[in-house]
């Protein structure tokens, strides 16, 4: 297993956003997180890379118990995360945001500034301007372009989509498809035709629990299954 | 919708640059009383710098910004605010450290002009309250109306936002990608929301979007934004069709069936 | 957020009735210790207005409150001037400076804006230390005597005692009418502003000119509490208008919790008593300060009565 | 047997905080020979400092905590003029005699006097008087001014200039008068300004740590080199001279308000002695003072029988009291004490590396000290 | 012209100094966003670290010219360990308390340690006396106040700019959250960014030692010129930072040489009208 989540229970102050939480990843596997808003998508990502550590329970990434491990360390391990609100350095230059979190240690490099810009023509053009110009579509793009010079072999990604005109949901979406060859994938998102189209497998979340697993065929195929545990009423 | 063609916002010729990027270009657009008119176009375009440069947050380079014939482009935002025009916001832009109730109440005090009460207790004014809780029950925030802020997800604070917007009714309604962040049933529900108001009171809606459901459901016109120009306008089937759009903004069909 | 304010009311009515008859159960010296945390716990509840509440953090507020201690000081001292009177001039006095002051300081925001405050501070303290002739200079103004209240009172306020209820009921006077500001839908739009004053644009309200109002008003409400510092010390000195002197309602806020209404009260009392108690066992008074100070700010994350009533509200 | 409660208010923390420590010094050494000699009426003193922070309001604040809360006998201390302006109206309200051991401003002992504020220290009309003698004995005729820019300073040069025109018709004075701001550390541009304008003579009356740097940077630049007399009113004090070490040019005209070497008696020998033994350094005038004040305050109880506030305050009045600096008498009408400054010319030591005054002058205090009649103090009754 | 001249070194050694001091003052908040009230307490410490290797232990000015900045960043160390990392999620503003506190602290434990008297440190043969500069005499010591200034800028700009350890400084300063997210150790880089903005400050202490009396308190004016220093510069702006402090030099130089009777406000008069012109200063980002 590459990331295995045992029961964890995290709280903000005094209050819960997830009660008991359990889910697996598999090496190679692209999996997504589902759930209405305030479901705790978002809070169980920032558990597993230490930003907002459980008070209960495990998270182990290949094995290891990572699950007190300050957040840069387990960045440097190769847990990457993109966060909903993209999060650039908008006072440094696009390059600068890439150069700082470009991986330096022992495990293998997969991922240059180089082979990013290709990757992103649009970063490369605006390379020496300060983040803070960019739209907000091209910051997502400069997100997921700094989380991958991190050199996961977990990428994670809250909520990739969001606010990104559609030719560009293609183009992240054969993004995704091209790196899941390669890395392992946990990401959230609320289109969900998106969502499934990427995913092998996804988890649902309503208030802090799991509280569906399953292929994400199955979910595609099902409407009723959707409405069970996506809509309003659900929730 | 031929008939009823009262131009409510012109611009002429609006342009912004940013050195050497003109971010916005020479746009001139209409809008007519009542209508839901839609601005979208690839990241990067210019829609929201177009929207700051309308609702006074930018300065613009040179052009000009009429709403009902008086040029207000280069107006501080409160003025443009009380003319008549209110926005949301792309990024979040609440009050993290005010209730709910109170975020929707900073907007009431403003439009129903009791900012100036020095020594009258807000707590007692029941129809503040009152107001406050309507708004936020037709987003569904009601349950939530005495929480801090700070302490909702972000589709929840999404749909603040709009109720920011809404508590001063403006009679045009510039939201900035009002869905970006809330699940497609909540969407379903905003688009219903908005249909609503617009029948109620002519609000005058301009809404961009990434979300195709949203603009093609809701929009009656829709204009393409590219490079900072305008790139297509027309109706939603019309502009849908247009190939540039097509390989501009929305990408080739085959990759997107859902 | 689940304040039971009724229980606060009662504790609130209790300690001022504890202070109403603090010269019959505290030492006589108490009661100058008492006026000092009440005048400067007014002057720091003034200055909160702007700084808890609209968010700007001013550095110049001992201008208004010298200045009031001026006007105050220059009424006695020329035309023995009642003191209700001179009071009266003290918070128009404050408000007035900080009008002027305040319309070219809240163009800017953030450090900036403390800079600037601080700026003019500063050169109303150095109009007063170099026009001796008019300020007495470094030397201040002294040698005055505090005659008649007026309005029809007859209080002999050469009595230290008398004069300490006098400080009281004005303090508490002066504070009903702060916090009813702080609960006022103008208070609201203050908040609002502190976090995101471009929100409160969008709404449609001119943010510059609210928070001119608001600096003024802070002005006067400081000016008032040096009215009230000038007869007590017995002096408007130049050091009132410094801007160490700014400082003090500063530190007083946030050690006592700038988001609480009474917390710039609390910090003004724990400040003068730490001080008051510091200075009579030691004369390296700064080190048990400073140490204390630090372990207040370190360990009460939202000042003394801030996280007192946190945890109240956890627990209750 | 219950002590005798000495209050005292100094500088303690801060700037001029060294004056502060001296003070507490001089009272600390008076008390321990007072106490170790039996006492005062068989009691034993006891002194409670505070810190007047160098603002009045604080100090007046400080002199109730004193006389309410510690229930002092007698106070003593005050550094500043600005703090003795202050606080000097409200001593009457405490009713307890005050002994003003530093601050120099004349108003304590002139428009703002009054029954119970005494003053054992040099003030500025006497210090400066002997400053214009020595000015008017230099034969210089043109002067200008450094000063610091508060009271102090421009009453300094305002009485400079009158004394010295009264004692010389010809001597002509700058009206470009440079006053750095009270702890300004960059003096160059005004020593460059009195370089430039070069007058006859320069009347310096910058102090303390401010005179140090003014020292060390008009060295820098040659200021010592010209050829105008420089006459510092505070420049012998012993902080400046001990920290300046041999950085203090020779041959300029230093003045002290007490002299450690200026005063042939028994008492100021042993004073000497015993403060070098205890502090490793000669006292500085601020020492004496306070050192004399204490002693002041036992003459003035041993006179009155008793310790009664306002017998001792009637004792204190035209009271002789032996002190380092000599017999010191309270001026009867205003209260002030008549006491001169010493000045000198600094000259190589050759035993140190400090200073030593040579020629020495030190000005009794009928040449220096103005007649009642300018003081514009009424004590009434 | 003579005069033009000397005003003018004057006021370059004077910006020199202040930019030595405000420059740590920038840095410290614009990284750890904390204002810090004890920076002239630690400037005053370089000082009488100076004072102490250099006079009372007998060791060369130089060594303590070296020694006073690491011993500075050393106590800087322990003070962000045991106090500053604890208020960094707190309102910028609790940072002017405990700093004020740690004021306190560090200027009574001098006095404890030093006593109040003043003192003085001489400089080295090799740097006193005056030289011959565009037809007159300028202390030798200004001009390498002046050098030292422009040696420690280019350095830390070098450093900002051009290495990977300034831009993950500066990257910590815009967002500690993402920061962590890209693997960068947020406190350990804090610590560093506190005794690097220390360590100057302690340099400048000990470069202002022979020209400068030593006493308690001496970092009470230079905290507040550096204050204004940053601002009429632009916060966070190194460029500005060193105009700042060139503006202020010259202010004070060529102020209290032509203006004398207004040398007490003369700085906060520069400040203002800076500010009423720049609202985010010289060099400052502007809103657009
Ligand atoms: N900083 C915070 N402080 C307090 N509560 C929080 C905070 N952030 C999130 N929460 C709460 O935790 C719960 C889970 O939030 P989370 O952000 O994980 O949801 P989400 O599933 O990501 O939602 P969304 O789709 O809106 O992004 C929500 O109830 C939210 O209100
Ligand atoms: N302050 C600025 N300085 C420089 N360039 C800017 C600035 N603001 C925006 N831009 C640039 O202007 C262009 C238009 O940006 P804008 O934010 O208006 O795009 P948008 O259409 O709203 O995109 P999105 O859909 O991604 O939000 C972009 O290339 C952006 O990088
Ligand atoms: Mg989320
Ligand atoms: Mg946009």
């Amino acid at each position: 297993m590459m990331l295995e989540v045992e029961d964890i229970h995290t709280y903000y102050g005094e209050s819960r956003a997830l009660s008991g939480v359990s889910l697996a990843v598999d090496e190679g596997e692209t999996v997504c997180l589902l759930g209405r808003n305030g479901a705790g998508k978002t809070t169980t990502l920032s558990s597993v890379v230490g930003i907002v550590p459980p008070s209960q329970g495990t998270v182990r990434f290949r094995g290891e118990d990572i699950t007190r491990r300050p957040a840069h360390a387990i960045t440097r391990m190769g847990i990457c995360l993109v966060p909903e609100d993209r999060r650039i350095f908008g006072d440094l230059s696009v390059a600068e945001n890439l150069e700082v979190a470009l991986y330096r240690g022992p495990r293998q490099a997969t991922w240059s500034l180089e082979r990013v810009f290709d990757e992103f023509p649009v970063i490369a053009e605006f390379k020496d301007r300060p983040g803070k110009t960019l739209s907000g579509g091209e910051q997502q793009m400069l997100a997921i372009a700094r989380a991958l010079v991190g050199q996961p072999e977990l990428l994670l990604l809250d909520e990739p989509s969001e606010g990104l005109a559609p030719v560009i949901v293609h183009q992240i979406g054969r993004l995704l498809a091209s790196l899941s060859a390669s890395t392992t994938i946990l990401f959230t998102d609320q289109n969900l035709a998106f969502a499934l189209k990427h995913a092998q497998r996804c988890y649902i979340l309503a208030k802090g629990e799991v509280v569906y697993e399953g292929p994400a065929a199955t979910l595609r195929e099902d409407p009723e299954l959707q409405e069970r545990y996506l809509s309003v009423a659900a929730g | 919708m031929a008939e009823q063609t009262t131009p409510i916002l012109t611009t002429e010729d609006l342009t912004k640059r940013f050195g050497g990027l003109a971010a916005v270009d020479g746009v001139s657009i209409q809008l007519n009383e009542g209508e839901i008119v839609a601005l979208i176009g690839p990241n990067g375009a210019g829609k929201t710098t177009f929207y700051n440069m309308v609702s006074g947050r930018m300065t613009p380079t040179s052009g000009r910004v009429l709403l009902r014939g008086t040029d207000i482009a280069g107006k501080p935002p409160h003025e443009i605010a009380r003319a008549g025009i209110g926005r949301s916001f792309q990024i979040t832009n609440v009050f993290n450290e005010l209730t709910v109730r109170e975020n929707v109440q900073v907007a009431l005090v403003s439009h129903r002009g009791k900012s100036l009460r020095l020594f009258s207790i807000l707590g007692r004014d029941k129809a503040l309250h009152r107001e406050a809780d309507e708004i936020l029950a037709r987003l569904g925030l009601e349950s939530m109306a005495g929480l801090r802020t700070g302490t909702l997800s972000y589709g929840d604070k999404r749909l603040l936002e709009l109720a920011i917007v809404l508590a001063i009714e403006p009679e045009i309604v510039m939201l900035d990608e009002p869905t970006a962040g809330l699940t497609p049933d909540e969407t379903t529900a905003v688009i219903e929301l908005i249909r609503t108001l617009r029948a109620e009171r002519s609000y005058t809606f301009f809404i961009t979007e990434h979300d195709m459901e949203v603009v093609f459901g809701l929009a009656e016109r829709v204009l393409v934004m590219h490079r900072g120009q305008l790139l297509a306008t027309g109706a939603p089937e019309e502009v849908q069709k247009n190939p540039e759009v097509r390989r501009a903004y929305l990408g080739d069909e085959e990759d997107s069936a859902a | 957020m689940t304040r039971q304010p009724g229980l606060i009311a009662a504790l609130i009515a209790v300690l001022l009735v504890a202070l109403w008859f603090l010269p019959a159960w505290a030492p006589y010296f108490y009661i100058f210790v008492a006026a000092e945390i009440l005048i400067l716990g007014l002057f720091a509840a003034g200055f909160n207005l702007v700084f808890g509440y609209t968010g700007m953090l001013s550095l110049g507020h001992a201008a208004f409150f010298g200045f009031g201690a001026y006007v105050t000081a220059m009424l006695l001292l020329h035309f023995e001037t009642p003191l209700a009177l001179a009071l009266i001039a003290s918070l128009a006095g404050g408000g007035l400076l900080a009008l002027v002051i305040g319309f070219f300081c809240v163009r800017l925001t953030e450090v900036y804006f403390t800079m600037l405050t601080l700026a003019f501070g500063m050169m109303v303290f150095s109009v007063a230390q170099q026009w001796r002739s008019f300020t007495g200079g470094s030397d201040g103004i002294t040698g005055f005597t505090v005659g008649a209240f007026g309005l029809g009172l007859d209080l002999n306020l050469g009595n230290p005692a008398v004069y300490y209820h006098l400080t009281l009921v004005i303090v508490t006077l002066a504070a009903i009418c702060l916090y009813l500001i702080t609960i006022s839908p103008f208070g609201l739009i203050l908040r609002a502003m502190a976090e995101n004053h471009e929100r409160v644009a969008f709404t449609g309200i001119p943010v510059r000119r609210y928070r001119l109002y608001s600096f003024a008003i802070s002005g006067a409400f400081s000016g008032l509490a040096g009215g009230l510092f000038a007869p007590f010390t017995r002096v408007a000195s130049p050091e009132t208008l410094h801007w160490s002197q700014s400082a003090e309602p500063v530190l007083m806020s946030i050690l006592g919790g700038s988001a609480t209404f009474l917390g710039p009260f609390i910090g003004s009392a724990i400040f003068v008593l730490l001080e008051t108690w510091i200075t009579s066992f030691t004369d390296r008074w700064m080190l048990f300060l400073g140490i204390a100070l630090a372990l207040m700010v370190m360990y009460l994350r939202r000042g003394l009565l801030g996280t007192a009533l946190d945890r109240l509200t956890r627990r209750g | 047997q219950e002590p005798i409660h000495i209050g005292a208010i100094y500088i303690l923390s801060g700037v001029g905080s060294t004056y502060g420590e001296f003070a507490q010094n001089g009272a600390n050494l008076a008390i321990d020979e007072i106490n170790e000699d039996g006492g005062v009426l068989g009691r034993p003193l006891e002194i409670t400092f505070e810190d007047s922070q160098l603002e009045a309001q604080t100090a007046i604040q400080a002199m109730r905590k004193l006389v309410y809360q510690d229930g002092v006998d007698v106070l003593m201390g005050l550094d500043s003029s600005g703090v003795a302006t202050g606080v000097v109206p409200v001593v009457p309200e405490v009713e307890t005699p005050f002994i003003i051991t530093h601050a120099a401003t004349p108003d304590a002992t002139g428009k703002l006097c009054n029954q119970w504020t005494y003053r054992n220290s040099v003030n500025i009309p006497q210090n400066v008087m002997g400053a214009a003698i020595m000015a008017d004995e230099s034969g210089a005729n043109s002067w200008t001014t450094v000063g610091p820019d508060y009271a102090f300073g421009h009453q300094s040069w305002e009485y400079f200039q009158r004394y010295l025109g009264e004692l010389n018709p010809d001597a002509t004075f700058s009206d470009e008068p440079s006053f750095p701001a009270f702890g300004t550390e960059d003096f160059t541009p005004f020593i460059n300004t009195v370089m430039s304008n070069q007058p006859d003579g320069v009347f310096i009356s910058v102090w303390g740590s401010d005179l140090v740097n003014f020292t060390r940077q008009a060295n820098d630049l040659g200021f010592f080199d010209e050829d105008f007399e420089v006459l510092m009113s505070l420049g012998a004090a012993t902080e400046v001279l001990n920290a300046l070490g041999e950085q203090m040019p020779t041959g300029v005209t230093v003045g002290t308000r007490y002299w450690y070497g200026a005063h042939d008696n028994e008492m100021n020998k042993a004073f000497v002695e015993a403060y070098r033994e205890r502090h490793e350094t000669p006292p500085s005038y601020n020492a004496q003072n306070a050192y004399s004040a204490v002693y002041a305050y036992k003459a003035a109880i041993e006179k009155a029988g008793e310790v009664d506030k306002a017998a001792i305050r009637d004792a204190l009045k035209g009271m002789s009291y032996q002190a380092p600096m000599g017999e010191v008498r309270f001026r009867e009408g205003d209260n002030q004490a008549l006491v001169g400054p010493t000045y000198g010319v600094t000259a190589d030591d050759p035993d140190s590396e400090l200073r030593r005054l040579d020629p020495q002058r030190s000005f009794a205090a009928e040449d220096v000290t103005p007649p009642l009649s300018e003081t514009g103090c009424n004590l009434g009754g | 012209m003579e005069s033009f001249v000397a005003a003018l070194m004057n006021s370059l050694a004077l910006g020199m100094l202040l930019f030595l001091i405000a420059i740590g003052l920038n840095i410290i908040f614009g990284v750890l966003n904390i204002i810090n009230f004890a920076h002239g307490a630690l400037y005053m410490l370089g000082a009488y670290i100076t004072y102490t290797v250099g006079v009372l232990a007998g060791v060369s000015f130089w060594i303590a010219l070296f020694a006073a900045p690491l011993i500075v960043a050393a106590i800087a160390v322990v003070i962000e360990r045991l106090m500053l990392h604890r208020i960094y999620d707190r309102p910028i503003t609790d940072s002017l308390l405990l700093t004020f506190a740690l004021l306190l602290i560090i200027d009574e434990a001098v006095r404890w340690i030093w006593g109040s008297t003043i003192h003085v440190v001489d400089p080295p043969a090799s740097l006193s006396g005056t030289v011959l500069l565009l037809g007159t005499q300028q202390p030798v010591y200004g001009l390498f106040v002046i050098a030292m200034g422009l040696i420690v800028g280019l350095g830390l700009w070098g450093f900002f700019s051009g290495t990977r350890a300034g831009r993950v400084m500066r990257a910590a300063a815009i967002d500690r959250k993402m920061s962590r997210l890209v693997g960068i150790d947020v406190p350990l880089v804090f610590t560093a960014v506190f005794a690097l903005g220390a360590g100057i400050a302690g340099f400048g202490g000990a470069i202002a030692t022979p020209i400068r009396a030593i006493s308690p308190a001496m970092g009470a004016n230079i905290i507040v010129e550096s204050f204004i220093v940053v601002v009429i510069g632009g916060l966070g702006s190194f460029p500005g930072a060193f105009l700042g402090a060139l503006v202020l030099g010259a202010i004070n130089g060529f102020g209290s040489r032509y203006l004398p009777e207004f040398n007490l406000v003369m700085p906060y008069l520069g400040m203002a009208l800076v500010l009423l012109l720049k609202p985010h200063g010289l060099m400052g980002r502007t809103a657009s």
